[in-house]
């Protein structure tokens, strides 16, 4: 675990482009912006109280 | 699927209106993606890194057989949203205020 | 407001068909009220207490003046939605995938 | 510390009651039952890829 405890140095350049032109990352990240566009995508904001009538609405922001 | 997808994906997200930043992390919270400033980014990924080990050791201890698929952190002034994933993380910051 | 509106509103919850349970702790995890059967409400009540912490924290350490407002932890089998109190935490488990 | 320590005791029957009826106690759950109680009203499933033809889908189950 020394890697942890010291300053963790950033990837090199080279593993940058290997890991991203790899299968495994490509995948990852179709699938998961996927999620995240699903997720983005819902309009409705669960923790707006929308009973409040709209007028005064905007005084709680 | 190619290195101009992952790049197209990656943009699809930044360019969302509601989206405030978007991080892409190996395990070791190191950045492989990111539109976040320097500093920003460092304390993000380290500390989304944590959480998501926590997270992921909670769900474990709950139900051995269980995994953590995806972990949604609201606070007063943005939604982080966490894609975890054997070897990397897909975080995206976003606000929902504005919908 | 009272003992009877506490009752209504958890039995609101208990009843909504993709619940399979509701918990409601104090910030030292001791039981409120809750339908879950004691071993697992022991075990759900520690380990969401403590991630609750992590994730407060986590969002302090990245923002002082931010707070967190509500947590969501996606599994494969189930989601766990956390709202934090200064005082008390409402854990509600259900299972999205009848949706 | 201590207390976190120890084998943690179970709330007493009277520290209960008390809680349930005070004011902190009600608003909190008037506040945060109605947050989840709009995400559980939320009938769409972001992790679910709805792009698969509706048969197939079932496989996946």
């Amino acid at each position: 675990e020394k890697k942890k405890m010291q300053q963790l140095k950033d990837i090199s350049e080279d593993d940058r482009k290997k890991i991203i032109s790899s299968n495994e990352f490509v995948e990852f990240i179709d699938h998961s912006t996927k999620i995240v566009e699903r997720a983005l995508n819902e309009n409705y904001d669960y923790m707006k109280d929308y009973s409040i009538i709209k007028d005064n609405e905007n005084d709680d922001q | 699927m190619s290195e101009v997808e992952v790049e197209e994906h990656f943009k699809r997200l930044t360019n969302n209106k509601y989206v405030e930043g978007v991080l892409i992390v190996n395990e070791d919270g190191q950045t492989i993606k990111s539109n976040l400033d320097p500093t920003l980014n460092k304390k993000y990924s380290d500390l989304i890194t944590k959480l998501v080990d926590h997270a992921t050791t909670c769900v474990k201890e709950m139900d051995e057989t269980n995994d953590l698929s995806f972990l949604r952190v609201r606070t007063k002034k943005h939604e982080i949203m966490i894609v975890p994933d054997k070897e990397y993380l897909l975080i995206v910051i976003q606000n929902p205020e504005k919908k």
